[in-house]
């Protein structure tokens, strides 16, 4: 695992990357449904290439706080900085070129389409040409096909998928879905990388696999990562820096260590440890 | 469509052949038959009106052939009241060896397949497609019922020559062109015979209220109510206007007649409407009656004027063809030619269900002299 | 033979959809000349090929983009009068009639490009059955607006009137070419088999290309999932707009090469059940299934023709045929059967479980 | 005056529309379908009630029905025959089949009753209401619909949100497999949807006829567009929403043709609908499908 | 109890279940343990009655439910919780569970709503909420809730444990001890294997549509070849 380095003062979760300005900012962000307070004041800052994670209690607004990120939502209240850019008026497609990608709790794939379809649809914004090259198979169309079926390919064997390109991905096994949503957000060249559950659905192994791959992505493209998981074995084995959230508001900030500690946390979340 | 004594399947489709009892292809005693083509809506919205001529048509065949000089065959085909439908069925014909077109029975249609007729040089007669385009420019297309043209115009004429009315209002079916026609020829006519229209409104095949069209015609002050339009909607238009205790006089046309022998209808409805029509299914003379009767006999039904039109175009081909001596084994040029000559020429004129003394111009239109017709204790009366 | 295997499946099912229509085109060219062609079959052609391009359009739209259009007879229709109008007026400037066919057509195809634009933007913020209704409310408004339009030609150009023919104004020799209700009459008949088959060719490129394009994946994104699509950064609107105009522009041109076939044409003809009519033949050859829409679109033109002899009885065995038909296509055994046969017939894809939208 | 004469007329006809509507949204919300042949079901059930009334001579009530009875059946076996196999096939394929059926009854009805039209007696013979010294009638059959559209409303909303056949009725609509896995029959809670929906057919049949007296075999298939616009209107699977936007399309089909053109009538009630959509667009009355992310 | 005997499921031409036999006894926890893909789901849907099995027999209770279609399978007693949820979006969150208890009496149905609020007092605090807006956790907790209310003889649940807070997750393994121990026979699917093998009475393990192999919980869990596949760490 990468070395921790001290809180900056203004960091509320431990940042790798000290020097660099970080690439979320995250100020009192909050958002009602109807008489719901789903999300309250909800500060964070996430470091360039950090992987931190957002966990609590079922409802507790997880999903919600990407969904405001994201502009699946326009927040009620506050303020969402992404490298230093205020993403206020932007809406999703916007936020998307800006930097941000995502997967799905409830698993989002184009699914009559094929795997390598899936990711070349992320590779949209990368390798461009206009619908009439397209229809007149100009040479600009053939050169960015082209570039884009070997930048696929590429994707998908971070997790070993390549022979899997063809296949129809609706038919994909629950675990490949998941982790074809990874390439497709990779895809799109984030900065910032949200995974809403990822390990959902996967067995211990493939879980351990998957950490390993998070890792590598993280290493690979220099981006950082924020992923909501229950998966304690998940979170506690690579998340940098985690925060807690409990109704709506963040109860907990703080390394691994501390939030496996902290009786509030236990209490709202973890339950009684176990051991292993 | 109603039941055929007489059909017999050929190939190319549904042939009602000459002699019922003996034979099914339709050669009998006398030669090879001619084989006349009928083109109309026999299915869809407008089945009723392609019914009625294949089903006058049907009788005219059966009598005609009996009678044992010339023999015809005739080969009816559904169009919908489409154009393509109808071009197609035209080609279907051609395809079976059509030598006459009867048709078709609907203007827009008809619009479709005369200049086909007329490039084929096919003589076309056809019963009741009224509008002045489908005749013009078309030298071998000529037209049994009146023109639009003749109908607007003599509807107002009638109108302003008896005194029927001043301040005139008029309920149309916009998206129909019959009615259309008809109105656009009534207006200029009326304008030049001093009548005064008072209010104009429309209604489309769709419409089934007609409370505003009346309520203007009433509030405007109309003595007379000008429908130049099919009975269907009429029967509406009548039954909504007694609902409104709205009493004015009401004139048609042709497309209104039928209104009587609407199943079910309640004639005291159409109590004192006035019409122009050249046919009257309850005319005493002995071809109506005998014609009438037979209809119900094998239709189940009273005749009305497309039924009408049917039987007289079979019967004018008839009395044309033998003027001409047309023999089944002429091309259908030929008999193009021939009929053309007939027709148009000063001595042949013909009496027919839906008039008499029959003549028609080079451009192929019918003279015939139109009948006003008043309805009294739920019948027809000269007026 | 080594080669054509290699190509992609997709390549290769164009291909194998462009080699039909080819296919079908010299056979009907060669009966054309030795005289074996029937007039009735004659006759249909050019309305088979304006079907085809209809149900290719709209198939981009139902299959391809993924959202229910019931109005897509008002595209054909624009297409048909303004090809009308254009050809009218043009007779004597432009004397080659071919030439001319042309640039009715394009004119066609623009208008009801145009036309997709002004009902596309509000109407794509729809979505399901609320769009299905507002392009079918489309088609409704287009009808009635023409069969109230009347447009006269003369030396001082176009003339427009929602009144009557007399209310043009024409000057001596003038020409109405558009009157009310009574429709477009003598209309001199200008499109041939030859462009239909042309204007067959041009659509499949089109569509073809587009759905292997980058902006046709977009497409298919936003059909199967719109959130993952926005979130991957694709426009909804964007492609939502380009698949629904490309398909009003197609469904112009084939209402151009219709209008054109014909002496007469009216706007009834462009209603709700033509529209139903064209959405029958994309359902039945499959949706998002291009060569599927080809075939459905000739057999069921034809169908009812080869009915002819069943009298009485015709429309009714069509209905009974097309629910037959319908309920055979959607069967499981049946499906697998067919499935096993393409097989057969294309082992190289039998283990390749994407189901494209390929044609 | 004249306003209020057309308010009526345009009630009038509403009134109609929705008795339709109700019967389209009824199938749509449940099956999920578009059932396009709902429209000539309608028709079915005016020529059964015809040929009970003006041909065997039976009683208005009886006739009534005796038309429900057939319309009822008929659905059945068209749901048996002509859906039913279709249970796992996209929606669209359902739908033309749907159109299918649809040709099938006009052509049935073409055969078995010929093209010629018929003329309707109301069923409803009882004095109209005049009201302001008879300035201002409501014919019978208005009062009859409006009464009817009411009372079929509220019984199909407390059937769907308060029964348990109601509720599983919703169940089948949002996902046919988890329903099975409730224990709830969906073949069973598919046919009841459709024999509910046809008997309403036959009384909207009925109540058409009445209000416009001609019989035709095509005579369902405008209203049934119309009534299906009514419902997308209203919020297409909302039942109150069917109703009013039956009745506020037969008032601006009225109110458009009185005060902007007869010519364009059509265009206009289109036209409203288009806007009224773009403002709100799940209808007026449709519930805002949230999708959770 | 439950008798599977040799079936084979297919979609299409994807062969997914290749001949599995097992059985359930009554008063047993079973748990069917696979990686992704294995053919877990597909197993439970075919009992269910939800997929067609191309061969082979299916026995509950000693009669035959094969081709029986689901709705009466769930009247026999036997109940499932389908992987993904599959909660009625457009209901609320009372609606669902009582449709969960559809093939029941009412006053019987009435006693298990009370008794799944007082397992949950999220889904009471939300009872009239939209169940599509809920969150996933709080989805996931309606589908086991209303799974509950039929009462089964012999429960199927499909990875129940999805998406809960860890809390959550320790109560969810607790209720299936308590359901079982008051006479619910069960079987699990479950990702967390060393979750499900412990409150667990025998295991079968998939690979790939096929069991490779099947023994008591405990040996299971310490085999060695389970642990390096299944259970991590
Ligand atoms: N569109 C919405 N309308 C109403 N309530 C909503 C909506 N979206 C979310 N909520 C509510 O907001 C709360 C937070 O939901 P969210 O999905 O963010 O939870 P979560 O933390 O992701 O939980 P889980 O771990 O179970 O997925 C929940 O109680 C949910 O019911
Ligand atoms: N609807 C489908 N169409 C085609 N193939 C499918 C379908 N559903 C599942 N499969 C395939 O069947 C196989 C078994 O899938 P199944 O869902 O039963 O696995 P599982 O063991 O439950 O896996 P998971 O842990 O992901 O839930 C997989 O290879 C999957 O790809
Ligand atoms: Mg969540
Ligand atoms: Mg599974």
């Amino acid at each position: 695992m990468e070395k921790m380095v001290p809180v900056p003062s203004r960091g509320i979760i431990p940042e790798r990357d000290v020097n660099s300005s970080p690439i979320l900012e995250v100020s009192h962000l909050g958002i009602t449904f109807g008489g719901l307070v789903a999300v309250d004041d909800f500060n964070i800052v996430i470091g360039k290439t950090e992987i931190a994670g957002l966990i609590g209690p079922n409802g507790a607004g997880k999903t919600t706080v990407f969904n405001l990120l994201t502009k699946v939502y326009q927040q009620t209240k506050g303020a969402i900085l992404l490298d230093g850019l205020d993403t206020k008026g932007m809406n999703t497609v916007q936020v998307n070129q800006t930097g941000i990608a995502r997967t799905f709790q409830n698993i989002r794939l184009f699914s009559s389409l094929s795997v390598e379809d899936n990711v070349k649809i992320g590779l949209h914004n990368q390798y461009k040409y206009d619908t009439l090259s397209g229809i007149l198979r100009l040479p600009n169309y053939w050169k960015a096909e082209k570039q884009s079926k070997e930048k696929a390919r590429e994707l998908l064997s971070i997790f070993n998928m390549e022979h899997m390109a063809k296949y129809k991905a609706g038919s994909l096994p629950y675990g490949a879905q998941r982790r074809l949503e990874i390439v497709r957000a990779l895809a799109t060249n984030p900065k910032l990388l949200l995974l809403d559950e990822p390990a959902a659905g996967m067995n211990p192994r493939e879980t351990e696999e998957l950490m390993e791959n998070i890792r590598k992505i993280r290493d690979t493209f220099q981006i950082a990562v924020l992923l909501i998981e229950h998966d304690m074995s998940l979170v506690m084995g690579i998340c940098e820096g985690i925060a807690v959230l409990n109704y709506g508001k963040i109860i907990a900030k703080g390394t691994p260590e501390e939030i496996q500690s902290n009786p509030e946390v236990i209490e709202a979340y973890l339950g009684k440890q176990k051991e292993d | 469509g109603g039941t055929a004594t007489t059909t017999t399947t050929a190939a190319g489709g549904e042939t009602t052949t000459a002699a019922p009892d003996e034979s099914t292809d339709g050669s009998t005693d006398g030669g090879a038959a001619i084989k006349i083509g009928g083109i109309g809506p026999l299915t869809g919205a407008a089945a009723v009106y392609g019914n009625a001529v294949y089903n006058g048509s049907k009788i005219a065949l059966e009598e005609i052939n009996a009678l044992g000089d010339l023999q015809f065959e005739l080969n009816f085909q559904d169009d919908e009241h489409d154009g393509e439908k109808a071009v197609n069925a035209y080609n279907t014909l051609k395809d079976w060896g059509m030598q006459i077109l009867n048709g078709t029975v609907t203007t827009t249609p008809a619009n479709s397949v005369t200049p086909e007729a007329f490039a084929d040089r096919i003589f076309t007669l056809t019963p009741s497609a009224s509008s002045p385009t489908v005749v013009e420019g078309k030298d071998n297309v000529f037209q049994l019922c009146f023109s639009d043209l003749n109908q607007g115009i003599a509807a107002a004429q009638y109108i302003a020559d008896n005194k029927l009315g001043e301040k005139i209002a008029i309920i149309y079916n916009n998206a129909d062109a019959y009615s259309t026609g008809i109105y656009e020829k009534f207006v200029s006519e009326a304008e030049a015979k001093g009548l005064e229209i008072v209010s104009t409104t429309t209604f489309t095949d769709e419409t089934n209220d007609f409370t505003v069209q009346l309520t203007e015609a009433q509030n405007n002050g109309a003595d007379l109510l000008f429908l130049p339009i099919y009975y269907q909607p009429a029967s509406l238009v009548l039954s909504q206007a007694q609902a409104m205790s709205y009493e004015t006089k009401v004139f048609g046309v042709d497309g209104m007649d039928g209104i009587l022998t609407l199943e079910n209808f309640d004639t005291t409805l159409a109590e004192g409407v006035m019409l122009l029509t050249p046919f009257v299914a309850d005319a005493t003379d002995e071809r109506t009656v005998s014609f009438v009767e037979k209809y119900k006999e094998q239709f189940d039904e009273v005749p009305n004027q497309f039924a009408a039109d049917g039987y007289d175009v079979m019967y004018a081909l008839y009395e044309a063809a033998k003027k001409a001596g047309v023999t089944a084994d002429m091309s259908a040029e030929e008999i193009n030619d021939k009929l053309i000559e007939v027709f148009t020429s000063d001595d042949f004129s013909f009496d027919g269900l839906t008039g008499s003394g029959m003549t028609w111009s080079d451009t192929g239109e019918v003279s015939k002299e139109p009948k006003g017709m008043v309805i009294e204790n739920g019948a027809y009366v000269g007026m | 033979m080594k080669k054509v295997k290699k190509l992609r499946k997709s390549t290769r099912s164009s291909l194998i959809t462009y080699g039909l229509v080819i296919l079908f085109f010299v056979i009907v060219q060669v009966m054309m000349i030795t005289g074996n062609l029937s007039s009735s079959l004659r006759g249909q052609l050019v309305p088979i090929a304006a079907y085809i391009v209809m149900a290719v359009s709209l198939n981009l739209t139902v299959g391809i983009l993924g959202e229910l259009s019931l109005g897509h007879a008002g595209f054909m229709s624009i297409g048909a009068f303004a090809g009308v109008i254009v050809s009218t007026s043009l007779e004597n400037q432009i004397a080659n009639a071919p030439l001319r066919l042309a640039v009715s057509m394009l004119v066609g195809g623009i208008l009801a490009a145009v036309v997709g634009v002004i009902v596309g933007v509000p109407a794509l913020r729809l979505r399901g059955d609320y769009l299905a209704i507002v392009t079918l409310a489309f088609g409704e408004i287009i009808k009635n607006v023409i069969n109230i339009l009347y447009v006269g030609y003369d030396s001082s150009g176009l003339s427009l009137s929602l009144k009557s023919a007399n209310a043009l104004g024409l000057e001596e020799g003038g020409k109405v070419v558009l009157n009310g209700p009574m429709g477009a009459v003598g209309i001199s008949r200008i499109s041939t088999v030859t462009a239909g088959f042309v204007l067959i060719i041009v659509t499949l490129f089109i569509v073809l290309n587009l759905m292997h394009s980058r902006s046709g994946r977009a497409i298919m994104a936003v059909r199967d999932n719109r959130i993952a699509a926005e979130s991957v950064g694709i426009s909804i609107t964007k492609y939502k707009l380009m698949a629904f105009v490309i398909s009003a522009a197609l469904a112009g041109l084939a209402g151009s090469l219709y209008a054109l076939n014909f002496s007469t044409v009216v706007a009834k003809k462009f209603d709700f059940n033509t529209s139903i009519l064209v959405l029958v033949f994309v359902v039945l050859g499959g949706i998002g299934n291009i060569r599927g829409s080809i075939i459905a679109a000739a057999v069921l033109t034809v169908l009812p023709e080869l009915l002819r002899q069943f009298n009485d009885y015709r429309m009714l065995l069509y209905a009974i045929i097309l629910i037959l038909v319908m309920i055979a296509t959607n069967n499981e055994k049946i499906k697998n059967l067919i499935n096993r046969v393409t097989l057969m017939l294309d082992l190289k894809t039998k283990n390749d479980p994407k189901k494209g939208g390929a044609a | 005056m004249d306003f209020i004469a057309y308010l009526i007329s345009g009630i009038s006809l509403g009134s109609v529309y929705a008795i339709i509507a109700l019967g389209y949204t009824m199938v749509y919300g449940i099956a999920k379908m578009l059932n396009f042949a709902h429209g000539d079901v309608i028709m079915i059930g005016g020529y059964v009630s015809f040929v009970a009334t003006a041909n065997l001579d039976l009683p208005p009530a009886v006739s009534i029905m005796i038309a429900v009875a057939v319309c009822t059946t008929l659905g059945i076996v068209i749901e048996k025959l002509a859906y039913k196999p279709l249970r796992a096939a996209p929606s669209l394929a359902v739908l033309i089949t749907a159109i299918g059926v649809s040709y099938f009854l006009q052509n049935a009805a073409l055969l078995i009753w010929s093209s010629n039209p018929k003329s309707y007696t109301s069923l409803f013979k009882f004095e109209p209401l005049k009201l302001l010294d008879g300035e201002l009638t409501i014919a019978s059959v208005t009062i009859v619909t409006v009464i009817t559209g009411v009372i079929v409303m509220t019984t199909l909303s407390l059937i769907i949100n308060k029964t348990k056949i109601g509720k599983a009725m919703r169940a089948v609509s949002e996902d046919k497999d988890a329903a099975q896995l409730m224990g709830i029959g969906v073949n069973k809670t598919i046919t009841i949807t459709f024999a509910i929906g046809s008997g309403l057919a036959a009384i909207a049949g009925v109540l058409l006829a009445s209000a416009y007296p001609i019989l035709t075999p095509t005579m369902g298939a405008m209203p049934g567009i119309k009534a299906f616009t009514a419902a997308v209107f209203g919020g297409i699977g909302s039942i109150p929403g069917a109703m009013l936007g039956g009745i506020l399309l037969g008032v601006i089909e009225i109110l458009g043709r009185a005060y902007i053109s007869t010519q364009l009538s059509d265009a206009i009630v289109f036209s409203v609908l288009i806007i009224v959509l773009l403002v709100k667009p799940t209808g007026l009355l449709g519930k805002k499908i949230s999708e959770k992310v | 109890m439950l008798k599977v005997n040799d079936i084979n499921v297919y979609y299409g031409s994807i062969h997914a279940v290749k001949g599995i036999s097992f059985d359930v006894n009554k008063g047993e926890i079973v748990t069917l343990i696979g990686a992704n893909g294995a053919g877990k789901s597909t197993i439970l849907n075919s009992v269910a009655g939800l997929l067609k099995t191309r061969t082979g027999s299916i026995e509950f209770e000693g009669q035959s439910i094969l081709g029986t279609a689901p709705h009466l399978i769930v009247s026999k007693g036997l109940a499932m919780c389908p992987e993904g949820r599959r909660i009625f979006l457009q209901m609320s969150v009372e609606e669902n569970l009582e449709m969960g208890g559809y093939t029941r009496k009412n006053q019987e149905a009435e006693q298990s709503l009370i008794n799944v609020y007082d397992r949950f007092p999220r889904l009471k605090e939300r009872r009239k909420q939209q169940a599509g807006t809920l969150s996933g956790g709080e989805q996931q907790m309606l589908a086991i809730g209303r799974a509950l209310m039929s009462r089964p003889s012999l429960l199927m649940l499909d990875e129940p444990s999805m998406g809960l807070a860890p809390i959550l997750v320790d109560q969810i393994f607790a209720i299936i001890k308590e359901l079982n121990e008051s006479g619910t026979t069960i079987l699990l699917v479950e990702q967390n294997a060393r979750m499900a093998l412990s409150v667990a009475d025998r295991g079968y393990v998939l690979e790939t549509g096929r069991i490779v192999s099947s023994a008591s919980a405990s040996v299971l869990l310490n085999d060695d070849a389970v642990r390096k596949a299944y259970l991590g760490g």
